[in-house]
């Protein structure tokens, strides 16, 4: 019996102990009448190498085209020694740490990862990882409104449902963050009344447009969000929009590229005081792209929100013997102890990203991410300059992006792209649907993985796709 | 020692980045880090061999046997790993066209479909990215499908005292609040209270089922019927799913929503605390509002719904699409056991669990619940013991480590005063379980003979008890 | 510096600690005249990224055709947890267990190795491994050589050198042999005067002829070497040939494949006595097929030859609490002890191979090593039946064959197997030059990995491929 | 515990290989197996436990500093072995034709190359699958070309008494005699020695450089003039490269032939005991001779040569290739390092050592050889120590095991007494060596005051010290 030690020894030892004459009996609690039948949609099991045969058709499937899609989630080099290690039984198979002593390999990690970004982002605290970026920064917003004294009358979301009643809290969104972080924040928070309230971004820069902003000067908003690069990659004012924000009692949200911090100026230094709760995804530090996960989300902020929290935080203690070690701490704040008035109903994280994340920042140390950062940059300015010298391609953006760009074309972005990845080159993100004003659209980004020839072959395929017929080629809907 | 302790100012050079920094022109000054970020300086050996020293100071699966209860914690088959990291799948963008990714979608839609089948459910999401995330989807598609019928005054989640704590927060979140329903000593959900409790402010009632004292609720039939009589819906915590896979199925039982922990039932591994997936199934009427994305099939073509396909959907919970590796692994795990594997789970899981019980009962202990069928997991009191000899089920606990097994789940659930809730496995043979009792019951007797040295565990481990008091007190939550 | 951790303070403190001024001075006892210039062939270093990118490009350019190749190396499905396991760090990185305490993990393996192949041979001895098959069955020729007391004075190859006087040993090696064994132990034996007599095959059965041997009854032979299967893959009489070596005061040498074992007799049980020796390649235990190796080679022997066995052996003993333990043992047989008198120069084996091959074993357990022969046995019939039917092609021997057999073509089959290779098909190895006297021929093998499709695929190619011309596909020499 | 004593009979089903047992139909009965083998009978997780707990026994680079001289036990970079296993690599049939192998082919050529550049010799194969192996097919070179030249009385070998068990050895198997050439206490052969010993009847000399007793022999030049004059050819045992890489080569020191141990200088991990790879290099006069296969590039195809197109070689060592996946890996750690990096090695490698060399002098111990620069290694003499406190070298490795490091080389080279050789490699830092040297010195200090630390060592591993005499008097090898 596959995965099963079981003899028919043991079984009829073990069953004579319970004392029943089969297995069945066991199951004499459940009513007849919700016995399930045969599960036919189930197809029958598989050897080991049977499902391996498949798992590889399915995998040769998937494209292997060149990548210069960003948006999100990063191709980067991620060194071999990571995932040996992330892989290795004794943290690939742990639970969550709640017996200490037994899990000081996690627990140290955790603490270790708990410096690492608290250097990287300049901030007080860190937990231990929320799921994504995406609801990181759901979760970030929560804190904002948990601590706004003007909003509730205390700390805790556990109130949520009894104070309707209450005006909602606000937060400040500009439109140029990632589309799908504004959808999925919305998704988390508007079940408490909170209003997430759109900040238009300038025409020309792609960056927060601080006019827009002081228009909202003195109004009640608990925070206003930031993200450096924006999702179109462009860099923000990060200094002027903190400073604004302290100024209108507004918390500082900021939703940043971790890999990106070994280079840009790091959230607990932007303006006179620095920003308040620092959140993203971590996928940059160690994850594979994986279709879309398993990365994780980050949330740091300063000292004074560290009782908004959510999620696991480890500490450092001693043990009897006065020796160092490392346990959970503050759970008082968690779902497990705190019930309906936690801070979060998150209990299960995404601790192995975390410890690929703590392995990839040590072994590459500030200098290597710092290097991988500048390559990045090289090769996006590289490849948007060649691009943009294209007949029919322009850049829309006149101020200072990163790693990733917008051009607009003449024609169908859609159609292009299509064309583009018949070429092998998956070409960007056709943001044209999400930004109507932009025109045809899209988003390019290439990371360090990107050579000088597949810098060459874009351009190639580009002015290849842009010198022949389009027509019909996607659907424009 | 801290990965920073190895760390020298000045060593440089990791031959996995490029070896030169591009000059960032064109960025103001005020943009740019001021100083390289502190973060150690160690060599590829220096971090190898830090990193694994550290893993031989964890308790995993893989190395001692781990029958934390609540968290089926089974052995996690390697070719699930090794599979899913094939470049094929590691490598594809989130973002690149459905075109380019169509194997991978395809067990997707497959693993969509299976879940469905052993739930009895109509339909699934994956997006959730843990248990907690499923509930949270879950509770939000009750609060929209009331809504959608415009009876907005549904305000209130049921939820027995039993319960997990993240189904109370979950409700939270979603703007309920939360009534809580008793327990009988016999633990069942207590009927009159529940009755007396439903009304128009119903929302729906949540449930795990074997529930967290480790016993099927035998009532669940009346339970259904009074919650849809007064308007509202029935939600499944799927944290116990390994208990009945194939013998009988949460849609049958009058459940219109549930999650399942893949990272439990379905043997993704749990990381050291996730990630983890809580993909979440509906009865057909819940359908249309299922968190995005799920993946469908257009003739022979895979592909994500989106906000134009399910406009109702209660929208997004991640940048992507939850934690495909996770559900890769799921997948293939599915596959490998098959419908008849399926329910051997259940069979073993169950078998071992109440073998355990009865071999409890044998050699002394109190039982949390007695004269019931064990589901796949069971609670032993130390109420008595503690009383005695001064010793709290948290002494048994550590105990516990110093003979080389993890312990159970202590204090969960908080209904049962000092207690171990054991959940073995189907993986687990008998020898293990065996040893195991044997240990229990040396402790047991160490309780009353020397009981220095449960108070005094663990003593063998990398650490000696940690001052948790301590920890919180003054709190030192980063190397500085 | 890649790989290398001080920094320049460092290295100015151990500089100063030696008292040197610059690290060149180290190097100041060599020669002026011998310092190397620089190395214009080896080219500058690459990043771990770059080298990625080479090495996936240099994968890409070996094929991923069906493989239908035996003829000493299997496609086997080996279980994920085998390789998983054995890159652990402690595996992967220890040296030779020279330090027993410290060494438990791999010491105690070996042990698990040496018992479960002697379970699989039914030999009293193993040892912990040697390189490959071909170089074993070079040393189980050694050790008969060494164990007749008709021709040396004494065992230990050591006398080698002083007794070139003596009359050469004779060992019967039937060409049926692998070739390339046979070719390996003649460049490893021949040093030492040791003559290897060819025994012809039957050319009806493929397998030895037993009254070619009784040609050589009565002559001073110190053994028999017998391949069961044979390279044919056909099955020889072993019991019989056995007997009769016996008889005749040979010892037999058995060079057998260690997973058909499972279900085939194991030499110990071959005649009334068993065989003497055995050995022969581990790969199908574990080892991926990776170009040629790392295999490992395994030997057995009854004890009456053990001080004649090559290589490690590791013993269990008792610590001094009397706890029991691993330690490697009869060290006196080696060339760090014995030097110029040891029974072989081995010092570096394959151990890491043998960690693959006992987790490999202890997975699939003796039932799964049957069933995976067995359907290796039953996938090799089925294409033999399938391709023998098709006009033009004939099964060479008539008697039973295990999971190999030799097909009989009219057309040249260099020139088959090139227009089978562009349609997808690795046909088998073109044994027409080793044995001429099959005309062309052609060895094929169809492991448990090969399903229902491959086979129909090959049967497709085939008849395609002899319906059409194939003139000057492949040069004929 | 043995993986048998988790086996029970009965216990079946293994997921990896196929659910039923064909037929065997055919074959005659007395061919077949009468019963199964007995084979432990366990489950994968079983399994898994039993082998993840066994490797935490051990020690190894990746967990601890493993100093052992004449083995170079560097750090083996993790990413040599993922991409040698990608399955582009693992999948390639031997026999597939070269066609089907060209990116494989191309690397084995470039590795040629490259170990041809590093060692100045004409040309090499990749044959031989570890040192010894090497050194057989270097003097069996040497002996074919004596013999090609009908020069078929030099039946001597010459190798000085510092010299690995191996070179005898491998010398005697190919049917040569020894001789052994004395060793001065500086650590030189001894030229009047090797002159008076050198004849008609000598093939060639063996020798490694730097020397087993860790230091560079300084009148390599005249000795092999000497050789050379007398009809013999030079011989390198090139298990000690490490030290000079870049620096200075055997080919121009007057070597003919020479192996090289990738799983030391090349960083191919020792694996508990092996897969290794010796490839061998040689001068042009001995290039017909190379053992098979060679890998060559037809316009621009990569192919093996064969018996065809060298009828003068060797001949084959191994049933196919030597060890491909040690070889691949060598090649990328080559191409990591290029030709900077490997300078670089010796550079570190010697800093390292005569760093410890310099510190162990300073703290007190006596060196085996005094006042010379170490090479990468260096020999401290416990011989008075030994007599004063009756402690051995061997209670000296066994109490740093204690202390977290693995033993250095002990009782090897032979000409010493109570030796530790001691060789760091470049991959470690100063941090280590200061924690290695301080233990050093403790264990010198525990020797005088405390004894008894040193005989009972270890106290802290899986076991205790073994009995070794009990192991070859009462022999147990195997379960019964
Ligand atoms: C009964 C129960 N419900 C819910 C959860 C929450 O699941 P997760 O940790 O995946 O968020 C758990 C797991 O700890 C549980 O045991
Ligand atoms: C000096 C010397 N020569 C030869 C050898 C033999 O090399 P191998 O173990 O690879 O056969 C060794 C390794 O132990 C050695 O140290």
């Amino acid at each position: 019996m596959p995965f099963i030690p079981h003899t028919e020894q043991e079984i009829a030892d073990m069953l004579e102990a319970i004392g029943v004459a089969e297995i069945e009996n066991l199951f004499d609690e459940i009513p007849d009448s919700l016995r399930a039948g045969s599960l036919n949609a189930i197809p029958e099991g598989l050897t080991e190498m049977e499902v391996s045969r498949l798992l590889h058709q399915r995998a040769r499937q998937n494209s292997t085209a060149l990548c210069f899609i960003g948006a999100g989630a990063y191709e980067h080099h991620i060194p071999a020694a990571v995932w040996e290690l992330c892989a290795r039984g004794e943290f690939y198979t742990a639970y969550t740490p709640y017996q200490a002593e037994a899990s000081q390999g996690t627990l140290q990690i955790i603490y270790e990862y708990q410096s690492m970004m608290t250097a990287l982002t300049a901030m007080d605290v860190s937990n231990a990882s929320m799921y994504d970026g995406a609801s990181a920064l759901a979760e970030a917003v929560l804190m904002a409104v948990r601590a706004d004294k003007r909003i509730r009358s205390g700390g805790g979301a556990a109130k949520a449902g009894k104070v309707a009643s209450n005006p909602p809290a606000r937060i400040l969104m500009p439109t140029n963050l990632h589309p799908v972080y504004r959808k999925v924040t919305h998704t988390i928070v508007h079940g408490q009344q909170i209003e997430l309230i759109d900040v238009p971004f300038d025409r020309q820069t792609g960056s927060t447009d601080l006019a827009q902003l002081e228009a909202c000067a003195g109004e009640t908003m608990s925070a206003v969000v930031i993200g450096q690069p924006n999702f179109f990659g462009q860099l923000e004012d990060v200094d002027a929009i903190t400073d604004w924000a302290h100024k209108n009692n507004m918390l500082v949200i900021a939703v940043v590229n971790p890999l990106l911090l070994s280079v840009l100026k790091p959230p607990g230094q932007w303006g006179e005081t620095g920003a308040d709760i620092v959140c993203g995804d971590g996928q940059p530090l160690g994850a594979p792209l994986a279709a879309g996960g398993p990365y994780f989300g980050f949330l740091c902020c300063r000292q004074a929100l560290l009782r908004q929290l959510p999620g696991r935080i480890v500490g450092r203690t001693e043990d009897l013997d006065g020796n160092p070690g490392f346990v959970l701490t503050l759970q008082a704040r968690e779902q497990h102890i705190r019930r309906s008035r936690a801070t979060s109903n998150i209990c299960t994280n995404q601790g192995l990203m975390v410890v690929a994340a703590t392995i990839h920042m040590a072994i590459l140390g500030a200098q290597g991410l710092e290097n991988t950062a500048a390559a990045c940059y090289a090769n996006s300015h590289e490849l948007a300059t060649r691009l943009s010298a294209l007949e029919g391609v322009r850049l829309v953006f006149n101020s200072p992006y990163f790693h990733e760009f917008v051009l607009q074309f003449e024609q169908p972005v859609a159609a292009i792209l299509t064309a583009l990845a018949a070429r092998g080159i998956l070409g960007g993100v056709d943001i044209s649907r999400d930004y109507p004003s932009l025109g045809q659209a899209l988003l390019v980004c290439a990371t360090e993985m990107r050579s000088a020839e597949d810098i060459a072959a874009y351009v190639a395929a580009l002015q290849a796709v842009l010198g022949q017929a389009l027509e019909g080629e996607y659907p424009l809907c | 020692m801290l990965i920073y302790e190895h760390s020298a100012e000045g060593r440089k050079g990791a031959p996995q980045a490029p070896r030169q920094k591009a000059p960032l022109t064109g960025i103001p000054a005020h943009l740019l880090r001021p100083e390289s970020a502190a973060l150690p300086q160690v060599s590829e050996l220096q971090a190898v061999r830090h990193y694994t020293r550290l893993s031989q100071q964890n308790f995993s699966i893989d190395t001692q046997f781990y029958p934390l209860g609540s968290c089926t914690m089974k052995y996690n088959p390697r070719v699930c790993h090794t599979l899913a990291m094939l470049p094929g799948f590691s490598g594809i963008h989130p973002l690149s066209p459905a075109t380019q990714q169509q194997g991978f979608l395809a067990c997707m839609a497959e693993l969509q479909l299976m879940l469905a089948e052993i739930t009895g459910m109509a339909a699934f999401s994956l997006a959730p990215m843990a248990g907690a995330q499923g509930e949270f989807a879950g509770v939000a598609m009750i609060k929209t499908y009331h809504q959608a019928r415009g009876d907005a005054m549904r305000r209130e989640m049921l939820i027995p005292d039993a319960a997990h704590g993240t189904n109370p927060a979950s409700s939270v979140m979603c703007g309920f609040s939360v009534k809580e329903i008793p327990t009988l000593a016999n633990g069942d959900v207590d009927i009159d209270a529940l009755t007396a409790a439903v009304g128009p402010q119903t929302a729906g009632l949540m449930l795990t089922n074997p529930s967290t004292l480790g016993v099927f609720e035998r009532n669940i039939e009346s339970i259904a019927k009074i919650v849809h009589d007064a308007g509202g819906l029935l939600y499944y915590d799927g944290a116990n799913l390994n208990a009945i896979l194939g013998k009988t199925r949460p849609g049958d039982m009058g459940f219109d929503v549930i999650h399942t922990n893949l990272h439990k039932t379905f043997s993704t591994p749990h990381g050291g605390g996730g990630p983890g997936s809580g993909a979440v199934g509906v009865a057909k009427r819940l359908q249309a509002f299922l968190p995005l994305p799920v993946v469908t099939k257009d003739k022979d073509t895979y592909r994500y719904l989106t906000e134009v396909d399910c406009p109702q959907s209660i929208g997004r919970l991640s940048a992507f699409m939850g934690n495909p590796g996770v559900l890769l692994r799921a997948y293939i795990y599915m596959r490998l056991l098959g419908a008849e594997g399926m329910e051997r789970v259940a069979e073993f899981a169950t078998l071992n669990a109440n073998y355990m019980q009865a071999e409890a009962k044998r050699r002394g202990f109190d039982l949390g619940i007695d004269n019931r069928r064990a589901s796949h997991e069971f609670i032993i009191t130390l109420k008595q013991v503690a009383k005695t000899c001064h010793v709290s089920a948290m002494d048994f606990a550590k105990r516990l480590l110093d003979m080389g097994f993890h312990a159970p789940t202590t204090y969960f659930p908080m209904l049962i005063a000092e207690c171990l809730l054991i959940e073995p496995t189907e993986t687990e043979s008998k020898e293990v379980l065996d040893a195991f009792m044997a240990a229990l019951e040396q402790i047991l007797h160490e309780a009353h003979t020397r009981p220095q040295l449960l108070k005094e565990a663990p003593q063998t481990l990398p650490v000696k008890r940690l001052d948790e008091v301590k920890a919180a007190r003054q709190l030192d939550l980063r190397y500085k």
